[in-house]
């Protein structure tokens, strides 16, 4: 019955390893260093720097959303009301300021409905335990609809804050940047520093590796699932709020299907769908790798629209593809 | 006396019970709005009425969602159903509208082969790309659900492509001894892979799979295969589904063809009780939850409700669905009751503890 | 011709004119005969376009804008996919110098410099055409006449306008009556479903009106299929006049289609050329539209275009 | 001691899973400064007493008290912050993260909210190093083997120093060296007065170091006694309620006739089989009826070794010859073509489907086997799976049970009943008695007597020498991933031999048959 178990433990330095962590993100970034000089070659106007911040200026909202759904499918979750969260802030903003709210109240107002929505489907996800997909979708039907309610028709914004806020160009040099770059530049440091130092970026990670360990660990892994759908929430809310300097108005039909482009962008930026995995950098590369694939598209200016489709489809299967074969040899550990 | 006590809560308890009550509130409200809701009769030897109408409708919903139920339970999803039912429209259509006679059931049989060996192709593509190279499945689709809708308006010249073709008609609004055609194509469909995966073993293997890849990939299981097998599956059943409806108004349409059917059919899955993250599956789920969307759409209509209110009418009842579904939100309601007499079932617990397992 | 190196505003005729052309997207037939329009009459006009389809999203077709700033376009042209939010890409566009003009649908900018142009339908003018043949139709009638309606998708505006157009029209007749107005989403297959439902709601349907022919056809099968006579029953009043769509009313189903006319490109090229040259336009442009009965279909149809 | 009072009491605690009462009105007092074992057998309910106490599970009735204040902890992290610290059974952290921040989750070292990566890593290189020395804790946990991980549970329940330390299971997978490291830092904390829940099925350990055991069987209390007056037999007699003339007859069969098998085509023969990265070539012969122990140290490549057979990796050197005869093996669906079954030591992750229930887990390779278009006949299924129930005595004996509700030892049954249906003519066997009780490990060691009398080969890997020993016709020892020598299990060969050759001693050249 007794057990003598064996001495000595042989010295494993000697194994083989790569760092893994980050290479998928660093593939992305040489995949769309290489897209971005294919554009180069081609088109002479495409090396001015302003495509470049025309990008981010085009992409900035977007960038802010996917930066909100990172945190949640880091958790393993998914998010689908961002785009109908964007859609609902800048039309409520619209709708206040119309009605003669004062802007700042209307921008608190405003920030704040989307977070509250996020904090209600987080409490449901997590104490009813009832699925995000579902959650999320029902969440999105919910706030479509409260565009269409409040208004059938877009409403502008004449507001002299708001106006000024789209309009202003910050110069740089011959090029410019908007307000909305700067904010959104701002938000993706915030939500970097918060992943990488907070308890709360920390236990976002391990509540996507591992929800039951998590748990026995004795994370608060409630509160932080509750806390992503509400950051998700609330990144919604600041990207309607851009979209609507952006447009200057809010319309019930704007940002439709943008949860999927907010999803693709964050999984191309080499985040793991099943969680646990994945940086903000990954997801900033992944809006610029959809924004760059749209650049290319216009500049070409031949494709008629079915064609664009088909285009974006394979650059997107040869930008992943390349991204699989390059970046993960073998398969990256799973954590279901 | 007894038997009813002991067989009360194995029916309140029934994965199904809830999203069925919903279901019957439903057609009870409509019914209530309008009492002609409930009738069915015979109107030129044909089953009419709203009802016949929900189920007539739900049809493509069910096919779809039944290869979508194959997908989730493997662990994937498939965004591109969507484009597919488009795809295979399409095609269908452009071949018959190319044909001297419509009419001619050897074209149509042509015709449908055709666009159903392109579906396939397409499954095929989803699958080599999740199983084979290792994509995500939810962007392994998403790239087939944008570049699919492409391919559909290529096919059609992005125009809608009018058919004038009976035998092609029938799939859609045709009668086999009264029945909508559409409805005991989708039972036919619904039956095959019931069988299929139920009376073979095909079914456990693939919960194996969705359940743990890697274990049933040690235990002699050809996980890839039956992976790349769920998102064929899906995209055959896409494809039909795509027949129905086009057929229905005998015309192709690229891009309104099948718009958004992924979400609904998604929703179906899991109103059905199929666990997104993969594994045990449930077709009668699954035809439940598509019913109920179906009946939620109808019901828009039926009623009358505003379009502008229309989605968070939507939002409402899929909210409601899923709460009264949870387990942890009845047994929450339950301890409520529980405190307040009556004997405490010792169940309810049962989600806390997947978790800890 | 290389558009990178045409500057902008520069003197018209020293190179091919380079048009950037942003299109909504490919939604339904009527888009796509626009979009062949368009290209048809640029390729004869001798204008080198530049083609984008934003997919119908707003961000799309603001970000092709910019671009075609970038690009130095000489004129740029598009159909925006709402009314509101284009001020800001207009300006930049203008301080470009880079004229633009609208298509089909207008915008509703208070600053009216920002665009040379707006050329297309008016969607209030064609409910209201639709409305008043139906006022002349209705004018003996004595009792109530019941209409329902088939809007467009919620929210756009063709729906949002034609809605308006009509709805104020019949109002000058107390007994036209919208009894169910619901979306049909501007589809076949959209319009046949609420089409069923009203039908089994509503024992009595006079009229009905759908915003756009394919929900008419769409509605067509339910009311067949409901055992009714289509245009005799029901009378049905659509807009667009697209080819199915004639087909329907030179055959009889259908009693009135108020035309919507995709084919903008001939005069768009003209303004274009007229804009790049530095010439006055109108500010606004009709397109050359009218109106169809079942007789003069059966005579128009033959030579219809799409 | 008992003079003192209790830090923590659970009184009367009863638990119900649907179907199944895991506990029935047990007892537990825990003294500060004790190293108290929980023992039981598998199923006994020592996980679901645990996870009562930490609040995973409620409890149907009874009370907690921990100070003298009553309590009820709503989860872990509430237990966690009344100072009560908990290694669960199945290594419960975050593969995605790094060794470093496993230990210190939840709680790390911070300056002005931002957490100080480099102050923690340093930090937890010292915790670690007194468990185990050579270790970068910048590592991904997930990378690292099962006793690398358990050791970063371990260190990270003991740097919290909380009142009550409970150990579920610690040392499964530990070496003898590494239980040593663990058994002082217990006996260190509980001199500082911390109390200490210990739960393993190596009674030796439990001998070590407990002050107190009580003794679960069938989710009821047997007693609490002082180790001193609770001889090991007796204990083993408490814990299974019989004697142990099972037991007793197994250890005399030390040492077994090699050349009584070895004739004839081996079943299976190796030839420089290798992969690189993994397992330096080696050559091996299994014969019929023979069993082919493998000894080494953790992460010596055994289980490397062992996957090249079944191909679940797949081999990029050498031949593979089944019956003489040479197969490609590409994966595991042609290594059962050939007859050949694979038992993981990693269950949860590569064995079974939690969800499934124990019936349709048990089936689950023999239904591979046979293709998705000939199911298993239910019937006949149910006579399967209702015999190794019976054989193997899993518990609950429910085939419908999803696995996932079993005990850690139970599922490990349920993963060997699945590879003998398939009846398999090679079966490999990865740490099979891996947190299995006395009994079932004696049940299972007999098994393998059983089987390869019977004439199956079989392949057993497993960490205890005594067990590799007791049952093996010969020994294949590796080091540092390379198969460095076989030795015949005659009457010389013992532990210490073994040992010798595993550290790297002389043995190595004259020790190598023929
Ligand atoms: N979540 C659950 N649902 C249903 N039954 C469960 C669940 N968890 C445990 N059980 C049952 O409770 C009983 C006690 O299990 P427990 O895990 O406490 O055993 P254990 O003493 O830790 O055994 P082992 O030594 O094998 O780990 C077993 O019969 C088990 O099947
Ligand atoms: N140097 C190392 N660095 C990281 N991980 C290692 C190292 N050496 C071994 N491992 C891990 O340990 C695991 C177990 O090692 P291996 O299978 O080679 O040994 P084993 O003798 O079966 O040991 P065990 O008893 O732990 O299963 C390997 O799968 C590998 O992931
Ligand atoms: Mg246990
Ligand atoms: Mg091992």
């Amino acid at each position: 019955m007794s057990t003598s178990q064996l001495v000595e433990r042989p010295d494993r330095t000697t194994r083989w390893r790569l760092p893994r962590r980050q290479l998928p993100v660093l593939v992305s970034l040489a995949l769309l260093l290489v897209m971005y000089g294919i554009g180069v070659s081609q088109y002479q106007a495409f090396s001015n720097i302003q495509v470049v911040f025309n990008v981010f200026i085009d992409n900035g909202f977007l960038l802010v959303v996917a930066v909100g759904m990172t945190f949640v499918i880091l958790t393993g979750g998914i998010d689908l009301s961002v785009g109908s969260v964007v859609a609902m802030t800048a039309m409520v903003s619209a709708a206040l300021l119309r009605d003669g709210l004062p802007p700042a109240l209307v921008l608190l107002i405003a920030l704040l409905i989307g977070p509250t929505l996020g904090f209600v489907m987080g409490c449901v996800i997590h104490f009813f335990e009832i699925q995000p997909f579902i959650v999320t979708l029902a969440g999105m039907f919910f706030a479509r609809g409260l565009c269409t309610w409040i208004s059938s028709s877009s409403i502008p914004i004449t507001d002299g804050f708001w106006t000024s806020a789209a309009q202003e160009r910050i110069r740089i040099g011959e090029n410019f940047l908007t307000v909305g770059v700067l904010i959104t530049v701002a938000v993706v440091a915030v939500a970097a520093y918060t992943l990488a130092y907070t308890r709360l970026g920390r236990n976002v990670y391990a509540i996507g590796g591992n929800p039951q360990s998590a748990l026995l660990m004795g994370l608060p892994v409630g509160r932080t699932r509750i806390a992503v759908y509400t950051i998700s929430g609330l990144c919604s809310a600041i990207g309607g709020i851009l979209l609507s300097f952006y447009t200057l108005s809010g319309a019930p039909l704007i940002a439709v299907g943008m949860e999927l482009d907010a999803i693709a962008a964050v999984v191309i930026g080499g985040t793991l769908l099943t969680g646990g995995a994945g940086y903000v950098l990954g997801t900033v590369l992944g809006v610029l790798v959809l924004g760059v694939i749209q650049t290319l598209i216009t500049f070409d200016g031949t494709l008629n629209s079915w064609w664009t489709k088909i285009v974006i489809g394979g650059l997107l299967f040869a930008f992943i593809v390349l991204q699989r074969l390059l970046g993960f040899r073998k398969k990256s550990l799973s954590t279901r | 006396m007894s038997g009813w006590r002991t067989r009360l809560p194995a029916v309140t308890g029934h994965r199904l019970f809830w999203p069925v009550v919903v279901l019957v509130l439903l057609v009870a409200a409509n019914a209530i709005y309008r009492p002609s809701f409930l009738t069915v009769e015979i109107k030129n030897g044909h089953l009419y009425g709203s009802l016949v109408d929900i189920v007539r409708l739900s049809a493509p919903l069910i096919l779809v969602a039944l290869g979508m139920t194959l997908v989730i339970a493997t662990g994937g999803i498939d965004l591109s159903v969507g484009s597919v039912v488009a795809v295979s429209g399409a095609v269908a259509c452009l071949h018959i509208s190319r044909q001297p006679d419509q009419n001619s059931l050897g074209g149509v049989l042509v015709a449908l082969a055709m666009a159903f060996g392109v579906s396939l192709l397409l499954g095929l593509w989803n699958g080599t790309l999740v199983a084979v190279i290792g994509i995500q499945p939810i962007i392994a689709t998403l790239i087939l659900m944008v570049a699919g809708r492409g391919l559909a308006q290529l096919i059609t010249s992005g125009q809608i492509i009018t058919i004038n073709s009976d035998p092609y008609r029938m799939i859609g609004v045709g009668h086999v001894l009264t029945l909508p055609f559409a409805i005991v194509l989708a039972l036919a469909v619904t039956l095959l892979v019931a069988v299929l995966t139920r009376r073979t073993a095909l079914g456990m293997i693939v919960e194996a799979v969705g359940g743990n890849a890697e274990a049933s990939r040690l235990a002699g299981i050809r996980a890839r295969r039956i992976t790349l097998l769920a998102y064929v599956v899906s995209a055959a059943c896409a494809a039909v589904a795509g027949f129905m409806m086009t057929a229905n108004v005998s015309s192709a349409d690229g891009n309104a063809a099948g718009l958004w059917v992924e979400l609904d059919a998604i929703l179906a899955v899991v109103i059905g009780g199929t666990s997104l993250a993969g594994g045990r599956f449930y077709l009668g789920g699954t035809i439940v939850g598509a019913l109920l969307i179906q009946t939620l759409t109808t019901s828009v209509y039926a009623m009358n409700i505003d379009p502008q209110t229309a989605l968070l009418f939507k939002a409402m009842v899929v909210i409601a669905v899923c709460l009264v579904q949870a387990p942890a939100f009845r047994a929450k309601f339950r301890r409520r009751r529980a405190t307040t007499g009556g004997p405490t079932a010792p169940t309810g617990e049962q989600r806390k503890e997947q978790v800890a397992a | 011709a290389n558009s990178d190196t045409g500057d902008a505003g520069g003197a018209a005729g020293d190179d091919k004119i380079v048009l950037g052309f942003s299109q909504v997207g490919a939604e339904s037939g009527w888009r796509t005969a626009n979009t062949t329009s368009v290209k048809e009459a640029a390729a004869e006009a001798g204008i080198e376009l530049k083609f984008d389809d934003a997919q119908q999203k707003q961000e799309n077709q603001i970000r092709a804008i910019r671009n075609f700033i970038q690009q130095k376009v000489d004129v740029i042209a598009f159909s925006p996919v709402v009314e509101s939010g284009w001020d800001t890409v207009l300006k930049e566009a203008k301080d470009a110098q880079i004229p633009v003009i609208l298509t089909d649908r207008a915008v509703d900018s208070a600053d009216k410099t920002l665009y040379k142009t707006f050329l297309g339908s008016d969607f209030v003018k064609e409910g209201r055409l639709s409305a008043e043949w139906l006022l002349e139709e209705t004018k003996s009638a004595t009792g109530p006449v019941n209409i329902v309606e088939l809007q467009g998708t919620t929210g756009s505006a063709p729906a949002n306008d034609r809605k308006k157009g009509f709805g104020e029209a019949i109002a000058a007749n107390p007994n036209l009556k919208i009894i169910a107005s619901q979306s049909g989403d501007f589809t076949r297959a959209g319009g046949k479903a609420v089409m069923e439902q009203f039908l089994k709601a509503n024992p009595k349907i006079d009229v009905l009106f759908a915003h756009n022919d394919d929900m008419g056809l769409g509605a067509l099968e339910a009311i067949t299929a409901a055992g009714k006579v289509p245009g005799k029953d029901i009378k049905i009043i659509t807009i667009d006049a697209v080819k199915d769509g004639m087909q329907a009313l030179a055959d009889g189903k259908f009693n009135f289609i108020a035309e919507c006319s995709p084919l903008l490109g001939p005069q768009l090229m003209d303004l274009a050329k007229k804009v790049h040259a530095g010439e006055e336009v109108p500010a606004r442009i009709e397109t050359e539209e009218t109106t169809f009965t079942q007789q003069t279909a059966k005579e128009a149809l033959p030579n219809r275009k799409y | 001691m008992s003079d003192t009072n209790p830090v923590l009491t659970m009184t009367a605690i009863s638990k119900f899973f649907p179907g199944v009462r895991a506990l029935d009105g047990v007892d537990l007092r825990l003294f500060p400064g004790e190293v108290h074992a929980l023992m039981g057998e598998n199923g006994a309910g020592k996980s679901t007493l645990i996870k009562v106490l930490t609040g995973v599970y409620g409890h149907d009735s009874g009370s907690i008290t921990l100070g003298g204040e009553t309590v009820s902890f709503s989860g872990p992290m509430q237990a966690t912050e009344a100072g009560v610290s908990t290694v669960y059974q199945e290594v419960n952290l975050c593969p995605n993260l790094s060794v470093a921040e496993n230990i210190f989750i939840g709680r790390q070292p911070r300056r002005l909210g931002a957490v100080r990566w480099r102050d923690m890593r340093r930090r937890a290189s010292a915790v670690l190093a007194r468990l185990n020395p050579d270790l970068d804790v910048g590592e991904l946990l997930g990378n690292q083997s099962l006793a690398v991980q358990q050791m970063v549970a371990i260190a990270r329940a003991v740097d919290v120093r909380a009142r009550v330390l409970i150990l579920d299971e610690p040392t499964s997978s530990l070496d003898t060296d590494e239980v040593k490291q663990l058994m002082r830092i217990m006996r260190q904390l509980r001199d500082e007065g911390i109390a200490i829940v210990f739960v393993t099925h190596f009674l030796d350990q439990v001998y070590e170091i407990a002050d107190r055991i009580t003794v679960l069987r069938n989710g009821r209390l047997v007693g609490e006694y002082p180790t001193a007056e609770l001889p090991q037999l007796a204990l083993v007699e408490k814990m299974i309620g019989k004697d142990l003339d099972a037991l007793e007859r197994l250890d005399e069969q030390a040492g077994r006739d090699l050349a009584a098998v070895e004739t004839g085509t081996p079943v299976v023969e190796a030839t420089g089989l290798g992969r690189s990265g993994s397992v330096e070539p080696f050559s091996l012969t299994i014969h019929r009826g023979e069993v082919v122990g493998m000894a080494g140290l953790l992460g010596s490549g055994r289980t490397e070794a062992a996957r090249l057979f079944f191909g679940a990796d797949r081999a990029d050197h050498g031949r593979l010859a089944v019956d003489g005869r040479p197969v490609t093996i590409r994966g595991p669906v042609a290594a059962i073509e050939h007859d050949i079954a694979f038992c993981s030591e990693n269950r949860r992750t590569e064995g079974l489907v939690g969800e499934l229930s124990v019936r349709e887990n048990i089936i689950l390779a023999l239904q591979a086997a046979r293709g998705w278009l000939r199911p298993v006949p239910r019937r006949r299924q149910d006579e399967l799976v209702r015999r190794y129930i019976d054989a193997l005595s899993i518990r609950p004996a429910d085939p419908e049970m999803p696995v996932r509700n079993l005990s850690g030892g139970n599922q490990q049954k349920v993963v060997l009943a699945r590879w003998l249906i398939t009846e398999p003519r090679l079966l490999i066997l990865d740490e099979p008695t891996r947190g299995i009780d006395v009994g079932a490990k004696a049940e299972i060691q007999r098994l393998v007597v059983q089987l390869s009398d019977g004439g199956m080969a079989v392949l057993f890997i497993s960490a205890e020498l005594e067990e590799v020993l007791r049952l093996s016709h010969k020994v294949a020892v590796m080091r540092d991933r390379q198969l460095v020598t076989e030795l015949a299990n005659d009457d010389d060969l013992d532990a210490d031999r073994v040992m010798r050759v595993i550290a790297g001693g002389a043995e190595q050249k004259d020790g190598t048959r023929q």
